[in-house]
């Protein structure tokens, strides 16, 4: 791998772009969702402005060391998902500090950000936030076995944890893209994309008018800035993930912007037209439909 | 007779009492003392210039008001968050938790029972935040001026930045209530919360003269 | 009823706190296994200011306590200083989401005691309103339902339509929210120009909004899961509890104000208050959802009956000087909640001697919510407390 | 209906009936009768619903006067019961307690109490606060409390707010020369 400085600043200047669409798509989606519901909605520079506001509040207090580094450890799971992950195809300088076993880390890091926030949250003292995160990790836990068993299936039928080799292999047309080679590999990631999206129906970490609003209860000014950067941050770099693993990664950043932005459509689209499940129901059907069908896809991987 | 009232009205969880440590020995428990910061706010200092201005407009653009329906005055709230009116358009937002909200629209008459609440969930907001007196019933009781329980003035127990007449107001006199808010702020005035922390003592009084049963921290944090 | 199953009394409780001789769990919190949480005032999920102090055990709910009180304004006393024409703007406080039926209780009292009788058009005048006012509230709550469930695209949509009913609602009496329009005697003023026919147009706009609700909402399979078999409420609690209204027939006991003591003109118009016998919150759901097409009926039904002219109001002595006599009354009619009734009481002076209002959320949010709340998931608190439909202000006026 | 009230004139001494409307009546019964009547009502005339419970305060006569609103479904009638307790100057009227006929009764029970002092003894949870918090003064509800008074005293009362007795003030503005004009005029929209 190669540490130069300019390799370093490459990867700044993807996270600066990754973090601005990811404003720029949050507040897009929210748009989104108020078309469906008749109105305008937020401005599309909102995201900005809240960001500048929660910076500039003039009190903040503190519960405590790890009420501190839960948010840093939130961003570091958002920056360490960006930073293994190629942004773009067969690109030196887009592609990061991705190695031969990546896809492994990334899923560590996956979850690298909800373990910092569960320890943050608990020290904050709010009993809405300690209910919020139970809900988080047991939910985190079901997501993580049909996500990881699409993983796995993807990583038999291409012999290799690597993201470029995976990216490398969808290319030259769309019929070979893992969605169509590999369908039920992508309907199990798919599936546990809507769990890790965190939208409804599986927004019960945060769902407002149950435990308001969960794990971020007390975080406020600062902290909720870093928290909002990291979700910035995050929705896009998982939507990456997901159209690297299914939908052949991109080319260039035009494509790059599309392919997250319609990925990370269709959890925003679910989410809009179901109410929420319940925690015991959420696992219940994460760990039936699509652990099933990821099994499968993973016995098919390894015997066709 | 001061301790004799104070214990009339403390609540059980509140109450001094003996617990046992991990190591097995006995240790007193206040919790009003032990549970709670005895510390005094202090007012944070006002700043002017270029980048004030730009926070200020960047603080005056996004608001985000407490979802706390403290009177009846609420049922004119969720429609702000409808077609038909639609507040995000603004940067007005809703927030379910006093930690991450700056606005307080203090939604019609408030009776004792919920000034209580109101005064808890305004000082944990974080500062600068402002409140906003929604209807006749803040400014000076409108239809109850005469009830035991509901306060007259919401000015003499929380410092308000702008007051809607009406009763109800309706919710295009809430948005230009808002926009009037942003005035203030984008102006620079919008700094009542030192005006509350300069001023605590006088404004404790006055909550602890109406709310009797105080088994509080006197800022709660 | 397969459906109901989901919830069984007689499951095994012994992992379960013992329970004292009130039914109440016993319930030791030093114990490190419950947790004592406070839903409200200031909460999202709960509807009003009120609070609920629970008990949990993970995610259940082994006890809870309403707490009302924190909009308490001591109506029923101010009423005692106010003659009966300043009764009515204080009193239509008394509930702010459906105010019309308090208008027409307390006129209705004042009337009965004062021996007045209400022409004819100020009748049908009288029932269009507290129609309209019932017609708002569902098509708030109907949807309302699966917002507590995080599903609030219905609730957008419903409030848009709620927002032109309340245009409707200015047209006629001026005010939006608070109406005055029914006064002691009659109403306040005939129908404007043309509202008929754009009240009718209006109403369409329902006819195409219940098709999407029950793609969206009532065959929704997440929906469906959540609500079916949720609260269950059994029939032999209806007179037990004093339950009121859509909550009572959704567990297969028709009360219904307008059809037991039929008031105004509603003996003449045709309606059949919908009856299901499942008991839980998608069946309440479902009874509200028929109340609102069959409000939207008898809105029709009632712009087709009613005569076109008529005295509205008739005549009441001058209001300053008005003494009733002495006696005591008790006046009711059908809200979007069920009864509410209003015990009114006079003294042969100027003023009323006594006060007092009985909604239905004060025995629905009280020994009702506790009951049902009891072995709930705290995820579905909004859900039971919307589909009780608590308005906290006429539990503690 | 009919059955109900013929029941309670024979059997518990009721008086003073007052048929309000058909349907609804209101009748008077001795305290130490009222919980025999109530429970009669409920379990063998068939008044399976507790309407309210509410007291009415008659200062002068020193009554403090206590109403339970029975419901029969099935005949559709209601019967009001007045129970007429003896008014004690400083509250703590007593009355026997029906929480084991409805669970709901308590609540009332619970306002009564918090609202007018009337002491309801047995009545499980009496004395947790309802409605009021840290309330010391008077029970509200009684006749002699003055919400005014207090309200003046206890908030801030914001300056400028006038007060005018409708009456006099339209006498004085309205008819300067002829005061009987007003008095004798009625309002009627529709002339």
């Amino acid at each position: 791998m190669d540490y130069s400085i300019e390799k370093f600043l490459w990867s700044l200047l993807g996270l600066f772009i990754v973090l601005n669409w990811g404003f720029l798509m949050a507040s897009t989606m929210r748009r989104v969702g108020a078309r469906l519901a008749g109105r305008i909605g937020v401005p599309m520079y909102q995201p900005w402005i809240d960001l500048v506001k929660m910076i500039s509040l003039k009190t903040y207090l503190s519960h405590g060391v790890m009420y501190y580094i839960g948010p840093v450890f939130r961003l570091v799971g958002g920056i360490g998902m960006f930073l293994f992950m190629p942004i773009l195809v067969g690109s030196e300088i887009w592609s990061n500090y991705s190695f031969s076993g990546d896809l492994i880390l990334l899923l560590y890091f996956q979850s690298f950000g909800m373990l910092g926030m569960a320890m943050g949250a608990s020290d904050s003292g709010s009993p809405h936030a300690a209910i919020g995160i139970s809900r988080g990790l047991s939910q985190f836990a079901a997501v993580e076995v049909p996500m990881t068993l699409a993983v796995i299936a993807i990583a038999i039928q291409h012999q290799t944890f690597s993201f470029e080799s995976i990216m490398q292999a969808q290319q030259g047309g769309i019929l070979n893209w893992t969605i169509f080679t590999n369908p039920l590999a992508s309907i199990a990631g798919m599936l546990a994309m809507l769990g890790a999206m965190s939208h409804s129906p599986f927004n019960l970490v945060k769902a407002p008018n149950e435990i308001p609003i969960g794990p971020p209860t007390e975080y406020h000014s600062s902290f909720l800035s870093v928290l909002r950067t990291n979700s910035a941050i995050i929705h896009v770099v998982e939507a990456a993930l997901f159209m690297n693993l299914f939908f052949g990664g991109a080319d260039t950043w035009f494509m790059y912007i599309i392919k997250t932005f319609f990925v990370y459509f269709i959890s925003v689209f679910v989410g809009t037209v179901f109410p929420r499940f319940k925690i015991e129901d959420s696992v219940r059907w994460f760990l039936k439909w699509p652990t099933l069908i990821g099994i499968i896809a993973v016995l098919v991987a390894a015997y066709w | 007779m001061e301790e004799e009232k104070k214990d009339k009205f403390l609540a059980p969880e509140n109450e001094i009492r003996q617990v046992a440590a991990p190591d097995g020995s006995i240790i007193e428990v206040n919790p009003l003392e032990d549970y709670f910061t005895q510390d005094r706010p202090k007012p944070y200092k006002v700043r002017k210039g270029p980048v004030e201005d730009f926070l200020n407009w960047a603080r005056a653009e996004s608001l985000w008001v407490l979802g706390f329906g403290t009177g009846c005055g609420s049922i004119e709230i969720p429609p702000l968050v409808t077609p038909r009116f639609d507040m995000f358009r603004f940067g007005i937002q809703m927030r379910a938790t006093p930690r991450q909200s700056n606005v307080f629209v203090i939604s019609g008459y408030l009776s004792v029972k919920t000034l209580k609440r109101a005064i808890r969930a305004y000082e944990q907001m974080p500062s600068p935040k402002y409140i906003v007196g929604l209807g006749s019933c803040t400014i000076n009781g409108g239809m109850y001026y005469d009830s035991y329980n509901t306060i007259n003035r919401l000015d003499h127990y929380l410092p308000v930045d702008a007051y809607i007449a009406g009763c109800m107001p309706r919710p295009e006199a809430l948005l230009h209530g808002f926009e009037g808010l942003k005035k203030i702020i984008k102006a620079g005035k919008g700094h009542k919360a030192n005006e509350y922390i300069e001023n605590l003592d006088w404004y404790k009084a006055n909550q602890k003269k109406i709310i009797k049963d105080w088994n509080m921290p006197d800022y709660n944090w | 009823m397969a459906k109901s199953k989901l919830f069984t009394m007689n499951e095994d409780r012994s992992l379960y706190p013992e329970l004292d001789v009130n039914g109440k769990p016993i319930v030791d919190l030093t114990s490190h296994k419950y947790v004592k949480i406070w839903q409200g005032p200031q909460h999202p999920g709960v509807t009003g200011n009120m609070s609920l102090e629970l008990t949990i055990s993970g995610d259940e709910i082994v006890e809870s306590k309403t707490h009302v009180g924190y909009l308490h304004r001591a109506f029923e006393k101010l009423l005692e200083r106010r003659l009966f024409v300043q009764c009515m703007p204080t009193s239509i406080r008394l509930c702010v989401a459906e105010p019309d039926t308090n208008e027409y209780v307390i006129s209705n009292a004042i009337e009965e005691l004062g021996n007045i009788e209400v022409p004819e058009m100020a009748q049908w005048l009288r029932m269009l309103s507290l129609e309209m006012a019932r017609l708002q509230v569902l098509l708030r709550q109907v949807p309302g339902q699966a917002g507590t469930f995080a599903l609030g695209l219905g609730y957008q949509w419903g409030s848009y339509i709620r927002d032109l009913i309340l245009d409707s609602f200015e047209e006629l009496t001026g005010g939006r929210v608070y109406h005055m329009y029914i006064i002691p005697g009659g109403v306040r003023g005939l129908l404007p120009d043309g509202f008929k026919a754009r009240l009718l147009e209006k109403l369409k706009l329902i006819d195409e909004f219940i098709p999407k609700i029950d793609k969206l909402i009532f065959n929704n399979v997440v929906f469906e899961s959540r609500a079916r078999g949720l609260a269950y409420i059994p029939k032999e609690w209806v007179d037990e509890y004093g339950i009121y209204g859509p909550a009572s027939r959704g567990s297969g006991v028709s009360r219904d104000v307008r059809k037991t003591n039929p008031y105004l003109k509603y003996d003449q118009l045709d309606f059949e208050p919908f009856v299901t016998t499942e008991g839980d919150v998608y069946a309440r759901t479902e009874v509200r959802r028929a109340d609102l097409i069959m409000t939207v009926d008898l809105i029709r039904q009632i712009l087709d009956k009613m005569p076109e002219k008529g005295d509205i109001k008739a005549e009441t002595p001058n209001v300053l000087h008005w003494k009733i006599p002495k006696g005591e009354t008790y006046s009711k009619c059908e809200s979007s909640r069920g009864e509410y009734g209003m015990y009114f009481v006079t003294d042969g002076s100027a003023m009323p001697r006594r006060v007092n209002l009985k909604g239905p959320s004060y025995t629905h949010a009280n020994a009702l919510l506790d009951k049902l709340l009891i072995n709930a998931n705290i995820a579905d608190t909004a859900a039971i407390m919307v589909s009780l439909a608590t308005c906290p202000p006429e539990i503690e006026r | 209906m009919q059955k109900g009230i013929n029941n309670l004139i024979e059997k518990f001494g009721a008086s003073d009936l007052e048929v309000r409307r058909p349907g609804l009546s209101f009748i008077t019964v001795e305290n130490t009768k009222a919980v025999a009547a109530i429970t009669h009502l409920k379990d063998i005339d068939g008044y399976t619903i507790l309407s309210l419970i509410t007291a009415v305060d008659w200062i002068e006569d020193g009554i403090m006067q206590l109403t339970y609103l029975l419901n029969n479904p099935e005949e559709i009638a209601e019967i009001g019961l007045r129970v007429m307790l003896e008014r004690k100057e400083e509250a703590g009227e007593s009355m026997e307690t029906i929480h084991h006929l409805w669970p709901n009764a308590k609540k009332w029970q619970q306002e009564l109490k918090e609202m007018f002092g009337i002491d309801f003894p047995t009545s499980p949870g009496l004395n947790d606060p309802f409605i009021l918090e840290g309330w010391d003064a008077a029970p509200p509800y009684r006749r002699d409390f003055d919400t005014n008074k207090y309200a003046e005293e206890t908030f801030f009362p914001r300056p400028g707010r006038e007060t005018h007795d409708p009456a006099e003030h339209m006498k004085k503005n309205m008819y300067p020369n002829n005061p009987s004009d007003y008095t004798n005029k009625k309002y009627n929209p529709n002339r």
